[in-house]
């Protein structure tokens, strides 16, 4: 080997207070190669890419760009030395226009040094047409659905023109479609010689893009290898440590009992709906021990589906909804809980975790005034709940004491599990439930819902990854805008039956399928 | 006075005057009185207020409107210009800050407007009257006061002040240590800033209290504070060591004279508002087209136990 | 082990930028208190002597701080529930001046007895509060606003009321004078040492700890703070709880606003300006935080002693009162940068 | 379907459908010019006749309005930008004071000329200003405190400067008084009727206009204010922009106290007392959010003059200054409650 690397990082260090985020860790990238970096969570890939595009400074080791040494200290210095990247958590002005956002901190400028908004404007319809995303580059970003806003983000640093580019779970809020819009960007990228890192949970997409991985354990190497000579059973050894012989239990089948049913569920529309779908003559039944998936595309209304149910629509609700034969008012997520819902929101640290509190505090946040009397909390009680939980899930924590920020994803998603199962529900709803969760503790949450449901349990789960959903669902409802345009047996659906149904173009009169 | 309709015209308002086109209407007229105060959350000035009001319900002809600057001399120089626009006949004001207020006080004036000048002087001469009390001279008095009736063979004082930057305050301390000089054996050991507030000037003596073993008077510039200093001696149970003196002396329950009636404080000197007597001047000027004196200073009084309750009687508006 | 309370991807981008000394953790989980010590510490060195006695240590002078912050310690006592849930309340000094009013007033216009009036005043002040609670928590309007409106509503009321002048406070039997029972607030027990205001202050304080350890309610305090719409999503009542937690602070500024007038003889509706910001900066440099979830109540017990610390020795030593302003405002920065450090440090 | 078994005085099982009425969109993006014209309409309706002629119509009083609005409306324009990164500045008012003290002091006791004297205000007010953007931004103080704290040590440090008492100004040649140019502040040009301070807060007004729609800088302000973590991330320098609003309101600040010095002839370290809040009134009924990141300057000015409009038409009714305290407080909320509802409709 004569020419140096593209990029080559080595001996990284980095702590955070007490946490040993980077222990010394190697990466290399050649120009014109995608490179899969994979890992546990919290096993430090942010860290190291952040490090690589100057968000965070390493306490040790270097960086060489084509064989010269460089200090990143700061985002710009990053973009300039060539590094691109997109972060794991959407990193957007959601009050800005999507043209604002393309140029945010790199605004052209007249030659009176004022803001240039006719060059903007211009260059911004070049760069989304460069990706095929039809937009108006003139739309607020918060009126975009989360895909989209995904792809202004990769539209942005794709503009940088970097010699590397950084895509840090890019595809977790994308649906197949989109990924595959993403995945059809990146010959051309590796036809100018780009170097891409790319980092994803899903190991079916690594197989696709990626032509070499590093694995990260723990902040160490674990591993490196060629994608095309490694079998996916190998490479998620190197990550968990060990194989994972079957990730998908088998269960028992539902019992007979219909423990939801939904009929004519329509939530009226917003002022402001931002490209939401809001459910439309939903007609739904779940039978008890049944895992009943939710699939479609971004913004068919999968989570809004499961907003109504949970009593997120207020009263813009209407329609019937029973439970085991009773009837239930779902006009606040109070009546929800009350009538023994239970609900894990697809974004875990928005909606889900109060960060700053322990993992004891999150578990028993919904049960307090059950477990309490008259208003007084009863310590004893409440430690035995927490234990029991922790204990049941197999929540890994250094204690019921810690912050539960200091879990890994897949712990945190656990904890909103348990925290809903502290209320003994009778119907569990679940949005991504594995979004961003590594694949130790994906087969772990499987396990965990397939004993649910063993256990009388009825749940609904949304999911954007299908191998997921056929994987543990009974049936799989598809949506299409708001509405669900068939519902398919879990043992004889296929991905491709699936995609048809969600991407049928919508037509102006769509006949409504009945469920269940 | 002014019977007659063929009275000259530089009747109202004084020579200074250089408008000479207002016509006095005299005891036939209407008159629409406006009265910018500085600060109703003194309650010497609220007292202002009410006693102006109470004088002018005597008068048929008037009519007083009242603004409240809220110790804001810009808010104060908006009033005095809404009071113009509104066609007022004649200006009561008591300047939240001299300087500040001159300009739209000379303009009122020079639009042939009778100004009375109240508490604190503006810059300059163009306002009709001038109203009010001397506070280096009320500072003297209580000086004296204690220099000759309270210490004569001398002892030790501790100062509560006003707010720091406020004219009053600023007289009120020096008058004091005038009226002392003349007695070389009193001492003013501790200065206490009560900020002109009961509960401040309570909290402040309570340390000074810590702080001096031998206090002999203690002179607060104004009632209030010497009202929560005693708070503050009695809650030490030291009240009986010394004597509180304060100034003001409002003729209202929760004002200085009720609390030397009372026997917490020993004396305070009036500081009178003057709300009476410039209702009275505007009585001359509008309804007897009279020519009136360019100031009137109100003297003070002190108050004891002695003359408390008969003072009380006379200076209080119900 | 350090303990990560927040969300590491939420952190400042250039944190990690300068070399940086870490100080044990616990130092920050007393920190309120170490502040304390530190300006009790100085106090006592700073303090002037009489008869090679410490004046600051004398036991009357003590009591006379807690006496002092009493007020404003019940004021940041219901402050700090409403920063718990990053709310604001600016309108405490006021209700704090509308109910020594109106406690005057009844006593004495009125002539009611202790009870009724009490309860009335206090019923007042949770209506005032328990208003700009729904007005900030179900319309959504933000809670600076909310109350700096009220403020203004609060001190109008209180003028209105008044007339605009103080009403003195006489006591005996019969019409026109206050009940001698409400005298009880202005005296001291124990043999006349210990001031009835701070004994209500620190049963306040008690109250409130006992809350914050022991009920339902708290918790659901910290979790709308920390992450309202996972509270929500966990069936809270974040409304209904907003709401109580401005009734709470209306609450408590009408008590401090009796205690006002019994220790003054006298309501007056310019009672208790500015002193809003005397109790946040108590919350503040007690440690908790602006943006809601984190805090205790112990920390802003100790925030209030420590302010009423300072303005004591300040006044032993007779410091100039602007360079009081200096002082005290230095102060307030560094006992906040104190925990801006901690979190950048996490 | 099944029968409801359970409970008879249950809800009806059908969900309800309110209907819910749709505002247009272009109502609130015009919402504090829509409020200012309503404003406006109410005072013409409700001013009083002198000789047929509606006074507030009155040119005179019109311009009177601009003038009195003049500083408010200039610190509320700094303002605007410090609220629209999600900050506040507490201490405008009292650097409005210490700007006001320090002019007439150097105009009267330093015998400066007028150029160096408002340079080196100007200085003093950016430098305070910077010095809180640094502390909070940089140290991650929040604005709330340091600026709380800023007001005590600006108003303790124009109290020292002036030894406590306001400086009147005299003009003329010579030693010991201020030079006659000076004085164009307090004066009307155009024959006589538009206010000098009314026209620099026009100009000033201008130039933010023009700064929000024509600069980088605006951009960055407003993304800091809408996402900190992506400014940062898009390598915009957080810090500086921060450092540079406060030091931006530090300046306005400053010259809004100039120029209440020179309207006012006296320069007092108690001037602009509480004139933060005014400030922050008008930037929120302007339509600014207090989150950061949406707000106008031409809102920021409409509120301005809404208030001024308040206050004259308040003022020309003699309406009692405690209902004025009633009255502003409600149309404040009320104000910030369309706004709370347009987020809402969202
Ligand atoms: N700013 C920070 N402060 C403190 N700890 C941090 C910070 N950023 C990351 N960490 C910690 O460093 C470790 C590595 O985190 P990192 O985000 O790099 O993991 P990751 O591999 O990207 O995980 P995931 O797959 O969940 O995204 C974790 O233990 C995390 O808690
Ligand atoms: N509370 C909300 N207010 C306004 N917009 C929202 C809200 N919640 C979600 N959105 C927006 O609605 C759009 C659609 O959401 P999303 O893409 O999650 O749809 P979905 O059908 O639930 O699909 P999936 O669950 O697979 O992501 C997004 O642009 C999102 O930003
Ligand atoms: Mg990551
Ligand atoms: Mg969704």
């Amino acid at each position: 080997m004569t020419a140096p690397p593209l990029l080559a990082m080595r001996g990284i260090v980095k702590h955070f207070g007490g946490v040993h985020a980077l222990r010394g860790v190697d990466l290399t990238v050649g120009a014109g190669e995608v490179h899969a970096l994979l890992g546990e969570n919290g096993a430090g890939k942010s860290t190291l890419m952040n490090i690589l595009s100057g968000v965070v400074r390493p306490d040790g080791g270097g960086i060489e760009l084509a064989g010269e040494p460089v200090a990143l200290g700061s985002p710009a210095e990053a973009q300039a030395a060539g590094v691109a990247m997109i972060h794991q958590e959407l990193d957007l002005v959601p009050q800005a226009t999507v043209t604002e956002n393309l140029f945010l901190g790199r605004e052209p400028r007249t030659r009176l040094r004022t803001l240039d908004r006719a060059a903007m404007r211009r260059h911004a319809r070049e760069l989304l047409d460069d990706i095929g995303v039809e937009l108006a580059p003139s739309r607020r970003l918060s009126s975009l659905r989360v895909g989209e806003q995904q792809m202004v983000a990769i539209a942005k640093a794709l503009s940088l023109d970097a010699r590397i580019l950084v895509m840090d779970e890019p595809t977790s809020a994308l649906s197949d479609s989109e990924v595959e819009r993403l995945f059809a960007i990146i010959p051309g990228l590796r036809r100018r010689g780009v170097g891409v890192v790319f980092i994803s949970h899903r190991m079916d997409e690594i197989a696709v893009v990626a032509d070499r991985g590093t694995v990260l354990r723990d902040g160490r190497n674990a591993g490196s290898f060629v994608v095309a000579e490694t079998p996916p059973a190998e490479i998620i050894r190197m990550m968990v440590g060990q194989p994972i012989e079957q990730l998908f239990p088998d269960r028992e089948p539902p019992a007979e009992r219909v423990r939801l049913r939904v009929r004519d569920l329509t939530v009226a529309d917003g002022s402001d709906l931002g490209g939401r779908s809001e459910p439309r003559g939903v007609d739904l039944d779940v039978r008890e021990g049944e895992v009943l998936g939710l699939a479609g595309l971004l913004g068919a209304g999968r989570t809004e589906l499961l907003d109504a149910l949970f009593g997120l629509a207020g009263h813009r609700l209407s329609g019937t909804v029973e439970l085991d034969g009773e009837p239930v008012r779902l006009s606040d997520p109070r009546d929800a809980i009350a009538a023994g819902i239970g609900y894990v929101p697809e974004d875990r640290r928005a909606s889900g975790l109060v960060m700053m509190e322990s993992v004891a505090a999150n578990i028993v946040l919904a049960a307090l005034p059950a477990l309490a009397r008259a208003g007084w909390r009863r310590a004893a009680r409440e430690r035995e709940a927490v234990a029991s939980s922790i204990r049941d899930l197999h929540i890994k924590t250094a204690s019921a004491e810690s912050a539960v920020g200091t879990l890994s994803g897949g712990n945190q998603q656990k904890v909103v599990f348990a925290r809903h199962l502290l209320r003994q529900p009778r119907l569990l709803l679940l949005d991504d439930p594995t979004r961003g969760v590594d694949i130790g503790a994906k087969s772990e949450i499987y396990r965990l819902l397939a004993g649910l449901a063993t256990s009388g349990l009825a749940v609904v789960v949304a999911s954007s990854e299908l191998p997921e959903l056929l994987g543990i669902c009974d049936r799989i409802a598809v949506l299409r805008g708001g509405r669900i345009v068939t519902v398919l047996d879990g043992r004889d659906a296929t991905q491709e039956a699936i995609l048809a149904a969600a991407s049928i173009e919508q037509n102006s009169n769509p006949s409504r399928m009945e469920a269940g | 006075a002014c019977g007659t309709e063929s009275d000259v015209p530089e009747s109202a308002g004084g020579s200074a005057q250089p408008d000479e086109g207002t016509e006095c209407a005299g005891a036939d007229g209407e008159y629409l009185i406006g009265m910018s105060q500085a600060n109703v959350a003194e309650p010497y000035r609220q007292q202002m207020d009410d006693d102006i009001e109470a004088a002018a319900a005597e008068v048929d002809q008037f009519e007083v409107v009242f603004a409240d600057a809220a110790q804001d001399n810009a808010k104060q120089v908006a009033d005095v210009e809404n009071f113009l626009t509104q066609g007022i006949d004649l200006l009561i004001i008591s300047p939240n800050e001299a300087a500040p207020l001159t300009a739209v006080v000379e303009r009122a004036y020079n639009e042939g407007i009778p100004v009375i000048v109240l508490d604190r002087k503006i810059e300059g001469d163009s306002y009709t009257q001038f109203i009010g009390a001397d506070n280096t001279e009320i500072g003297r008095a209580a000086g004296e006061y204690v220099a000759t009736e309270l210490l004569p063979d001398g002892g030790s004082v501790v100062e509560l002040k006003g707010l720091p930057g406020s004219t009053p305050a600023q007289e009120r301390a020096d008058g004091f240590r005038a009226g002392i000089a003349a007695n070389p054996n009193i001492e003013i050991i501790a200065e206490g800033v009560g900020d002109w507030l009961r509960e401040k000037g309570q909290s402040q003596f309570e340390a000074i209290l810590q702080a001096q073993q031998a206090i002999d008077v203690v002179y607060a510039h104004n009632d209030p504070m010497a009202e929560g200093a005693y708070l503050a001696a009695q809650a030490a149970s030291r009240q009986s060591e010394m004597s509180f003196i304060g100034i003001d002396a409002l003729p209202i329950p929760s004002g200085g004279i009720k609390a030397v009636e009372e026997g917490r404080l020993s004396a305070t000197f009036v500081y009178p508002t003057g709300g009476k007597e410039a209702i009275a001047t505007a009585e001359e000027i509008l309804v007897q087209c009279a020519e009136v004196d360019k100031e009137q200073i109100l003297e003070t009084e002190l108050i004891t136990v002695e003359n408390a309750a008969e003072i009380y009687a006379r200076n209080a508006t119900q | 082990m350090t303990v990560d309370t927040t969300d590491p991807v939420e952190k400042p981008v250039e944190q990690s930028r300068r070399r940086r000394f870490v100080i044990p953790e616990r130092f920050f989980t007393f920190q309120s208190y170490v502040a304390l010590i530190l300006v009790f510490l100085a106090a006592i060195i700073f303090s002037p002597r009489r008869n090679g006695e410490i004046v600051f240590l004398n036991s009357e002078n003590l009591l006379n701080i807690v006496r002092a912050v009493s007020e404003i310690g019940i004021l940041a006592i219901g402050m700090t529930f409403v920063i718990l849930i990053a709310g604001i309340d600016l309108s405490v000094g006021a209700i704090l001046g509308l109910a020594a009013t109106g406690t005057a007033s009844l006593l004495m216009v009125n002539d009611f007895g202790v009870a009724m009036t009490v309860l009335i005043i206090l019923a007042i002040g949770m209506a005032f509060g328990a208003t700009q609670g729904y007005l900030s928590a179900r319309l959504g309007i933000q809670a600076f606003i909310v109350t700096l409106a009220g403020l203004q509503v609060a001190r109008g009321l209180a003028r209105i009321w008044s007339g605009g002048q103080g009403i003195a406070l006489a006591y005996g039997d019969g019409p026109d004078v206050a009940p001698q029972a409400f005298s009880l607030l202005n005296s001291r027990t124990f043999n006349g040492t210990v001031p009835i205001p701070a004994l209500i202050f620190a049963g306040v304080g008690v109250i409130a700890l006992i809350v914050v350890r022991k009920t339902v309610f708290a918790r659901h305090v910290y979790a709308i703070g920390g992450n309202e719409r996972a509270a929500r999503l966990s069936g809270i009542p974040v409304t209904r709880i907003k709401v109580t937690v401005f009734a709470i602070s209306g609450l408590l500024a009408a008590l401090a606003g009796i205690i006002h007038a019994g220790q003054l003889n006298q309501g007056s509706p310019n009672d208790g300006m500015g002193y809003e910001l005397d109790a946040i900066a108590a919350v503040v440099i007690g440690g908790t935080s602006l943006m809601g979830g984190v805090g205790t109540v112990s920390g802003t017990l100790a925030g209030a002693l420590l302010l009423g610390i300072l303005n004591n020795i300040l006044a032993l030593n007779n410091i100039d009162s602007n360079v009081q302003l200096l002082i005290k405002g230095v102060i307030i920065v560094a006992a906040a940068g104190i925990q801006a450090f901690r979190s950048q440090q996490k």
